[in-house]
C-alpha cells in the first residue's frame, strides 16, 4: 500500500490517460494515428512504472518503446504503402471483444479474490545500480542470452527484409 | 524483390524557396528518388516578341532589360548588336570599350548572384547569398552612377551607349576591380571551391557529357563545364573582345561543382578584361547619331553575345519599317533547361535542386 | 500574514546569496515547515518552485535566443539583424511573438485535428523536461534523478515522434517527406548518441548528471579533455538530431519548403520555432554538463555563482551551433545516414572499447588519479586525432573522375565529337 | 512554535489490486487488438500492449508483494522489454517481407497456409 | 583548326553540299538563305548534322517567322569545331503548318519546338510531347502570327473584351490546364 497522496493522484491520472490512449489505439480509424496513440500509451505506462518506483525500467520503456518500437511501427506502415492503412477489424471483432472482456472479468475476480502477501516496503531507492548488480551477478546467463537474442533478431530482421539484388536501398 | 512503392508527384514551384522565380517542376518521386520530371514554365510570359513588333527598334531596348533582369547589360548589348548588324551602324571606339566594361561588370554581378543562390540551394542558410549580394551591390552602385538604374539599366543604344561615364566612375571602378573584388574572389575560392560539403553535394551531380551538351544546344558555363572551350567572346568576337587577353575556364566533369568553379573563375577573368579595357579606353564620342526611329533595310540578322547564362542570340527581321517585323530571342535559360530531365532523373530531390541551381536559369528570360 | 512577512524576511535576508539559488527556495520551504505545513505541501511547493524556475528560464531563453540567433547570424552574414525595436532590437522577438499570436491558425481540412494540435506541444515538452535533471549548482537541481542520462536519451527520442506526428497529420507531401527524413535520421543517430554517452557513463560510473559534474570536480578534469572523441561524436550526432545545419534535412528549406512544419501557422508554428531554440539550448546544457563540467569551473565557481558559469557555458556551446548554422551547407540525406552508420557508430564503438580498457586499467593498477588522468587525456586526445585521421583518410568519399582544377584555354577548343550523337530517347530514360 | 496545519486532503492510498486491474485492463485491450485487428501492424500493437500490461503487473508485484529479492520483478521487466524489442523488430520485418510478396499485410488475406 | 572568328557559310555552298547527298532536298538557295523542301527536311538536317564539312552539330537556335503567305522556320546551325554558322529555312503552309520535328536529332530542339508550336501554331510530327510551353492549353490562337488579332478570341482594338469566351475546340476555360498534376 502506498499512502502518499501525490503518488496516488499521479497513478490515477496516469492510469486514466493511459487507458484512454489505449482505447484510442483500438478506436481510431487510421493505422498511423493508432501508432501515435500507442506511443502515448507507452509513455503513460512509463509514468506508471515511476509510480511503482521503477525509474530505470520507466526510462528504458520510454527509450525503447516510445523511441524505438513506435518508430519501427511507423516504418512498417510506411514501408507497406500499397497495403490497407485503415485500422479496421476482421470478422473476429465480436468474439475477440467477448473473449477479452471475459478474460478481464476473470482476472479481476482473481485479483480481488486472492489474498496477496503485501509487504509494507518503502519505495526502492535508486534502482539502476542494484539492477546492474542483479544483471551481472544472479542473472548473468539470461542477460547474455538476451544479448544473443537481440543479435539474432537483428540479423533475422535484416535477412527477412534484404533485397535479393543489392540495389542500394534508399532510406 | 524490391519493395513496391507508389511514386508521388511533388510540385517544386512555382511557389518554392529555391526555384529562382516562378518556375515549376513537377517531379514524380519514388522515395527520395526522382522518376520523372516535367517542367512547366510560362508564369512570367509577357509575350515580348509580339509586343516588340508594335514598337520601334529603340523602344524595344527596355524589353531586353526585363528579360534577364540579372544581366540587363548583356541583353541590351546583344539586342543593339543585332540591330546594328541589320542597319549597318558603326559604333565609336569609346562606346565599344564602355560596352565591354559594362557587359563584364554585369557578368560579375550575375555570376555573384548565381554562385550565392547555388550555395543557398545546397543548403547554406542565406550566408553565401548575403556575401554574394554584398559584392553585387558594389557593381550595381557603378551602374547607378552611370545610368541611374541598378537593375533594368537600359544603357546601351543603337550606335553606342546612352550616356558617357561620369568623372567619378573610373576611380570607383578602379577601387572595385583592384581592391575589393579580387579579395572577395579569393575569399570565394577559400570558402566555396575547397569546401568539402559543397564537393560532396555538387560533385557528380547534374552531369552533362560533351556529346549531350552539344546535342542539347547548351551554352555558357553549362557547356564549358562539360569540357568544351567555347565562348562567343572568343569564337565570334564582338565589340573589342578580340583585343582583350583572357582565358576560358573549362571543367572536366560537367557537374554542378565544375560550373560553380567556372563561374568564380569567369568573374576573375572579367576583372582582367575590365582592367585592360579601362587601360585602353579611348576618348571620343560615346554614340553614333542614329535616328530614334531607325528604319533598317529589309532583311534579317542574327547576332549573339555571351551573356552570363550562355549564348544570348537575337534574330531580327526587318521589313524596312520602324518596328521589327519579327524579333526572336534565343534565350539561354530556356535552352539550357533541355537537359534538366536527363540530369535529374534517378537522382534525389536534393540533387535536383542543386542541379537546377547550377544551371542558373532566369525566369524572366526563360518566359520572356 | 505572518507567513508572508517571514517569507519576505527570508528573501531579504538572503538576497545576496545568489551563489546557490536553492538557499532561497530552501528558506521558503523552511518557513512552510516552521508554520507546520504538511509534507505534501512542501513537496508540491518545492516542485512548483523548481518547475517555475526551469520554465521561466526556458521561456526567457526562447525569447532571447531568437534575438541572439538573428543578431549573431546577421553579423556573420555581414548585415545588421533586427535593430529597430527597442535597444539593439531587443524587443523584436516580443513583436514577433505578438505577430504570431495574432495570426490565423490554419489547419488543413483533412488533417486529423488532435494529432495536428498535439504535435507542436509534444515537440516542446522534451526540451523543457530535459532541463529538469540537469544540475545548476551544487544543490541546484530540480530532480536529482539517478538515471538522468537515460532519461535525457528517452526524451530526445520523443521529439522525433512529435515531428513525425506533425509531418503525417499535415497531410502534405513536403511535410511527409520531412517527417520520414526525421525518422530515418533518428534511427541512425540515436545509436552514436547512446554509444558516445555510454563512454562517459562507463568512465564516471554514474548516470546521474550531477554525479558526472561531481566526478569532474573531484578529479579536477573536464570530460571533454578525457574523452574528446565522445564529445565530437556527440556534438555531430546531436546537431543532426536537432535539425540544425549541416543536417537540417528535415526542414530543408530549399528542398522541401518547410519540412514537417510546412502547414503550421500562427502560434503553432511559433511553438515549433521556439521549441527548436529550446531544444538547442537543452542540448547545449547537456553538453556543458557532461563534457564541460556544468556549474564547476576549476576555482572559478568559488567566486562566480555556479549557475552563471553554467549559463555561460550553455551559451558558448549554443554559439557554436549558431556558428555552424551560419556557415555550412547542408548534407544530402543519404550522406548523412552514411555518416552516422559508417563514421560515427564505428568511432563510438572504438571509443567504448578504449574507455572500458582505461577504466579497467585504472581500477586494476590502483594508480592515483593524479597520474592516470593526465596520461589518459594525452592518450585519448591523440587517439581521437588518429581515429579521425584514419577515417578521413580511408573513408572519405572519392570521386570517380578526379581532376578538380579547371583548365584554361586562351582560344576556343572543341574536341571532335562522334558524328552521331542522338539525343537520349525521352521515353526510354529509365531510373 | 509549531502550529500543526490542518490536513485539507483526504489520505489516499494505492493498493496492489488497483495496479493489477490496470494491468489486466491493458492486457485485455491488447488481446482484443491482437485478435481483432486486420492489419498485421495492428496485431503487433496488440501484442506489444499485452507485454506492457505484463510489465505493469510484474513491477506491481515487485513493489508490493513480500519477497526476499524484491528487485527481481524489475529485472524481469527489463528482460521483457528486451525480448519485446527484438520481437517487434522481427515481426515488423516479417510484415515487410510478407508485403513484398503479397502486397498486403492484412492477416485475413494471408491464407497461404490454409488447410 | 577553327576559324578565328565565326565564318558564315554562304547559302549556295550549303545547298551544294546538301545536293551531293540529297539532290531534291533544296527548294531554293541564295547567297544568304537555303530553303529546304519540307518533305525531305528531316533527312537534309540529319545530313548536315553528320556531314563532315557542314558539321552542323550545334543547333544554335530555331524560330519561326510568319511571312503572311507561309510560315518560315529558321534554323541556325553551327559547327563548334570548325567555328562556322549557317542558316537554313523550311517553309510551311500558313493554314496548317506542319514541319517534321528535329528533336530526334537535337534534344535542344524539344523546348524550342514546343515554343514555336505554342506561339506560332506550327505542328511538329515526331515530337515526343508537343504541348504548349508558355500559354495554357486552351489559349485561343497563336500570338506570334500576324493574324492573331483576327483569330478566334484574339484581342480586337479596345481592351474590354480580351478574355472573351470562345466556343469550339479552343475550349471554354481560361484556367491554365496543368498536365499531369493532381488536384
Amino acid at each position: 500500500m502506498i499512502a502518499d497522496n501525490g503518488i496516488v493522484i499521479a497513478f490515477y491520472v496516469l492510469a486514466i490517460t493511459t487507458g484512454i490512449c489505449a482505447l484510442m489505439v483500438a478506436m481510431v480509424r487510421e493505422l498511423i494515428q493508432a501508432v501515435v496513440f500507442l506511443a502515448l500509451t507507452f509513455v503513460g505506462i512509463a509514468g506508471i512504472y515511476i509510480v511503482l518506483s521503477a525509474d530505470f525500467v520507466a526510462v528504458a520503456q520510454v527509450l525503447i518503446y516510445a523511441g524505438a518500437v513506435a518508430v519501427l511501427m511507423t516504418f512498417a506502415v510506411m514501408l507497406t504503402p500499397a497495403a490497407d492503412r485503415k485500422n479496421s477489424e476482421t470478422a473476429f471483432q465480436l468474439p475477440a471483444a467477448i473473449l477479452a472482456g471475459l478474460l478481464f472479468a476473470v482476472v479481476v475476480f482473481v485479483i480481488y479474490d486472492t489474498n496477496w502477501r503485501i509487504s509494507g516496503r518503502e519505495a526502492f531507492p535508486a534502482t539502476a545500480a542494484s539492477l546492474g548488480e542483479a544483471f551481472l551477478k544472479p542473472f548473468v546467463v539470461p542477460f547474455e542470452i538476451a544479448s544473443v537474442l537481440l543479435l539474432t533478431a537483428m540479423v533475422g530482421a535484416i535477412v527477412l527484409t534484404k533485397e535479393e539484388e543489392d540495389e542500394g536501398a534508399d532510406a | 524483390m524490391p519493395i513496391k512503392s507508389e511514386p508521388v508527384e511533388v510540385n517544386i514551384g512555382p511557389q518554392h524557396p529555391s526555384t529562382h522565380g516562378v518556375f515549376r517542376m513537377v517531379a514524380k518521386i519514388d522515395g527520395e528518388r526522382i522518376v520523372d520530371v516535367k517542367m512547366i514554365v510560362g508564369y512570367l510570359h509577357r509575350s515580348m516578341e509580339k509586343l516588340a513588333e508594335e514598337r520601334t527598334f529603340t523602344q524595344n531596348i527596355p524589353f531586353t532589360d526585363r528579360m534577364d533582369y540579372l544581366a540587363a547589360m548583356s541583353g541590351n548589348l546583344g539586342y543593339c548588336l543585332s540591330v546594328e548588324k541589320l542597319a549597318g551602324v558603326e559604333v565609336p571606339e569609346r562606346a565599344q570599350y564602355l560596352r565591354v566594361i559594362f557587359a563584364e561588370l554585369q557578368r560579375v554581378a550575375s555570376h555573384c548572384m548565381a554562385t550565392g543562390a547555388f550555395i543557398n540551394d545546397c543548403g547554406a542558410w542565406q550566408t553565401p547569398v548575403m556575401y554574394a549580394f554584398r559584392d553585387r551591390e558594389k557593381v550595381l552602385d557603378l551602374f547607378e552612377m552611370t545610368c541611374g538604374a541598378r537593375l533594368t539599366t537600359n544603357y546601351m543604344r543603337i550606335g553606342g551607349v546612352a550616356f558617357d561615364i561620369p568623372d567619378e566612375f573610373l576611380p570607383a571602378l578602379d577601387r572595385l576591380i583592384n581592391d575589393d573584388l579580387p579579395f572577395r574572389f579569393e575569399e570565394y575560392d577559400q570558402l566555396l571551391v575547397g569546401n568539402e560539403i559543397i564537393m560532396m553535394r555538387a560533385r557528380d551531380v547534374g552531369m552533362v557529357s560533351p556529346e549531350m551538351a552539344i546535342n542539347a544546344s547548351l551554352s555558357g558555363p553549362l557547356l564549358r563545364s562539360a569540357g568544351i572551350a567555347w565562348d562567343i567572346r572568343k569564337a565570334d568576337p564582338y565589340c573589342v573582345y578580340d583585343r582583350m587577353q583572357f582565358d576560358i575556364p573549362v571543367g572536366y566533369n560537367g557537374d554542378a561543382y565544375d560550373r560553380m568553379c567556372i563561374r568564380i573563375e569567369e568573374m576573375k577573368q572579367s576583372l582582367r578584361i575590365i582592367r585592360q579595357a579601362v587601360h585602353d579606353l579611348p576618348g571620343g564620342p560615346h554614340k553614333t547619331d542614329v535616328p530614334l526611329a531607325i528604319r533598317p533595310p529589309a532583311g534579317e540578322a542574327y547576332s549573339r553575345v555571351e551573356s552570363p547564362k550562355g549564348e544570348l542570340g537575337f534574330y531580327v527581321v526587318s521589313d524596312g519599317g520602324p518596328a521589327p517585323y519579327r524579333w526572336h530571342v534565343r534565350a539561354p535559360s530556356l535552352i539550357n533547361l533541355s537537359v534538366l530531365r536527363e540530369m535529374t532523373i534517378g537522382k534525389s530531390i536534393a540533387d535536383a535542386i542543386v542541379t537546377l541551381g547550377s544551371i542558373d536559369i532566369n525566369v524572366g528570360e526563360l518566359d520572356r | 500574514m505572518t507567513m508572508l512577512l517571514s517569507l519576505l524576511t527570508i528573501v531579504t535576508d538572503n538576497w545576496w546569496d545568489i551563489r546557490d539559488l536553492s538557499n532561497v527556495s530552501g528558506a521558503v520551504l523552511d518557513i512552510i515547515d516552521d508554520l507546520g505545513g504538511p509534507a505534501w505541501l512542501i513537496y508540491i511547493v518545492s516542485a512548483l518552485l523548481g518547475t517555475l524556475a526551469i520554465i521561466s528560464f526556458i521561456g526567457g531563453v526562447a525569447i532571447i535566443n531568437i534575438w541572439v540567433e538573428r543578431r549573431v547570424v546577421g553579423r556573420m552574414q555581414s548585415r545588421l539583424g533586427p535593430n529597430r525595436l527597442g535597444p539593439f532590437g531587443l524587443l523584436q522577438p516580443i513583436a514577433d511573438a505578438i505577430k504570431l499570436m495574432q495570426k490565423e491558425v490554419l489547419q488543413p481540412k483533412s488533417a486529423p485535428g488532435l494529432i495536428f494540435t498535439l504535435a507542436p506541444i509534444m515537440f516542446t515538452i522534451p526540451g523543457i523536461a530535459m532541463m529538469a535533471v540537469l544540475p545548476w549548482g551544487r544543490n541546484m537541481s530540480l530532480a536529482n534523478v539517478d538515471v538522468g542520462i537515460l532519461y535525457i536519451l528517452g526524451l530526445s527520442s520523443l521529439g522525433a515522434l512529435a515531428v513525425f506526428m506533425a509531418g503525417y497529420s499535415s497531410n502534405n507531401k513536403y511535410a511527409l517527406f520531412g517527417s520520414m527524413r526525421v525518422i530515418a535520421m533518428l534511427v541512425s543517430y540515436e545509436i552514436p548518441i547512446v554509444l558516445s554517452l555510454l563512454g562517459i557513463v562507463l568512465f564516471t560510473g554514474t548516470m546521474n548528471p550531477q554525479g558526472i559534474v561531481l566526478f569532474q570536480e573531484h578529479y579536477w578534469s573536464l570530460m571533454i579533455l578525457l574523452q574528446p572523441l565522445a564529445f565530437i561524436i556527440y556534438f555531430f550526432s546531436v546537431s543532426a538530431e536537432l535539425n540544425r545545419t549541416p543536417a537540417d534535412i528535415a526542414e530543408a528549406e530549399s528542398e522541401i519548403v518547410g519540412g514537417y512544419h510546412t502547414e503550421y501557422s500562427g502560434m503553432k508554428f511559433g511553438l515549433f520555432y521556439a521549441a527548436e531554440l529550446i531544444n538547442a539550448v537543452a542540448v547545449s546544457a547537456i553538453i556543458s554538463t557532461l563534457f564541460l563540467g556544468g556549474w564547476w569551473a576549476y576555482k572559478l565557481d568559488e567566486i562566480v555563482p555556479g549557475w552563471m558559469i553554467y549559463i555561460g557555458k550553455i551559451y558558448t556551446v549554443y554559439f557554436v551551433f549558431v556558428w555552424t548554422r551560419g556557415t555550412l551547407p547542408r548534407f544530402r540525406i543519404d550522406q548523412l545516414l552514411a555518416f552516422a552508420w559508417k563514421w560515427l557508430t564505428p568511432m563510438a564503438l572504438l571509443n567504448i572499447v578504449m574507455v572500458s580498457a582505461e577504466v579497467t586499467i585504472w581500477e586494476e593498477s590502483g594508480l592515483s588519479a593524479g597520474i592516470v588522468l593526465p596520461i589518459y587525456m594525452v592518450i585519448n586526445t591523440a587517439a581521437a586525432g588518429a581515429i579521425i585521421y584514419a577515417f578521413v583518410r580511408f573513408l572519405a568519399p572519392k570521386f570517380e573522375r578526379f581532376p578538380t582544377q579547371l583548365r584554361f584555354y586562351s582560344n576556343i577548343d572543341v574536341p571532335s565529337l562522334p558524328a552521331v550523337a542522338a539525343p537520349p530517347d525521352r521515353a526510354k530514360v529509365s531510373v | 512554535m509549531r502550529a500543526p496545519m490542518p490536513d485539507l486532503l483526504l489520505t489516499l492510498a494505492l493498493h496492489l489490486e488497483e495496479v493489477l486491474v490496470l494491468g489486466a485492463g491493458l492486457f485485455a485491450l491488447g488481446l482484443y487488438l491482437a485478435l481483432s485487428k486486420r492489419n498485421a501492424v495492428g496485431v503487433l500493437m496488440g501484442v506489444e500492449l499485452m507485454l506492457n500490461a505484463v510489465n505493469v503487473t510484474l513491477l506491481a508485484f515487485s513493489r508490493f508483494v513480500v519477497s526476499p529479492r524484491p528487485l527481481d520483478g524489475q529485472v524481469f521487466a527489463v528482460f521483457v522489454i528486451t525480448v519485446a524489442a527484438a520481437e517487434a523488430a522481427v515481426a515488423l520485418a516479417l510484415a515487410v517481407a510478407v508485403y513484398k510478396h503479397r502486397e498486403t499485410v492484412n492477416i485475413d488475406e494471408l491464407d497461404m497456409l490454409r488447410w | 583548326m577553327p576559324h578565328a572568328a565565326t565564318l558564315t557559310l554562304a547559302g549556295t555552298h550549303v545547298a551544294d553540299r546538301i545536293r551531293t547527298a540529297l539532290p531534291d532536298a533544296i527548294r531554293s538557295a541564295s547567297a544568304d538563305i537555303v530553303t529546304l523542301e519540307p518533305a525531305s527536311a528531316f533527312e537534309a538536317m540529319r545530313f548536315l548534322r553528320d556531314d563532315e564539312e557542314l558539321d552542323g552539330k550545334f543547333l544554335v537556335q530555331m524560330c519561326s517567322v510568319d511571312m503572311i503567305t507561309h510560315i518560315d522556320l529558321v534554323y541556325h546551325f553551327a559547327s563548334l569545331a570548325q567555328n562556322h554558322i549557317f542558316e537554313v529555312k523550311v517553309p510551311a503552309d500558313h493554314e496548317h503548318p506542319e514541319v517534321p520535328s528535329i528533336s530526334p536529332l537535337w534534344s535542344g530542339a524539344i523546348l524550342q519546338e514546343r515554343e514555336i508550336y505554342d506561339l506560332m501554331g506550327v505542328k511538329f510530327p515526331g515530337h515526343p510531347e508537343l504541348t504548349r510551353l508558355f500559354l495554357w492549353e486552351s489559349f485561343p490562337g497563336h500570338p506570334l502570327r500576324k493574324d492573331f488579332m483576327s483569330m478566334p478570341g484574339g484581342r480586337k482594338s479596345g481592351l474590354s473584351q480580351f478574355p472573351k469566351q470562345v466556343a469550339g475546340e479552343t475550349g471554354q476555360e481560361f484556367r491554365p490546364a496543368a498536365p499531369g498534376t493532381g488536384e
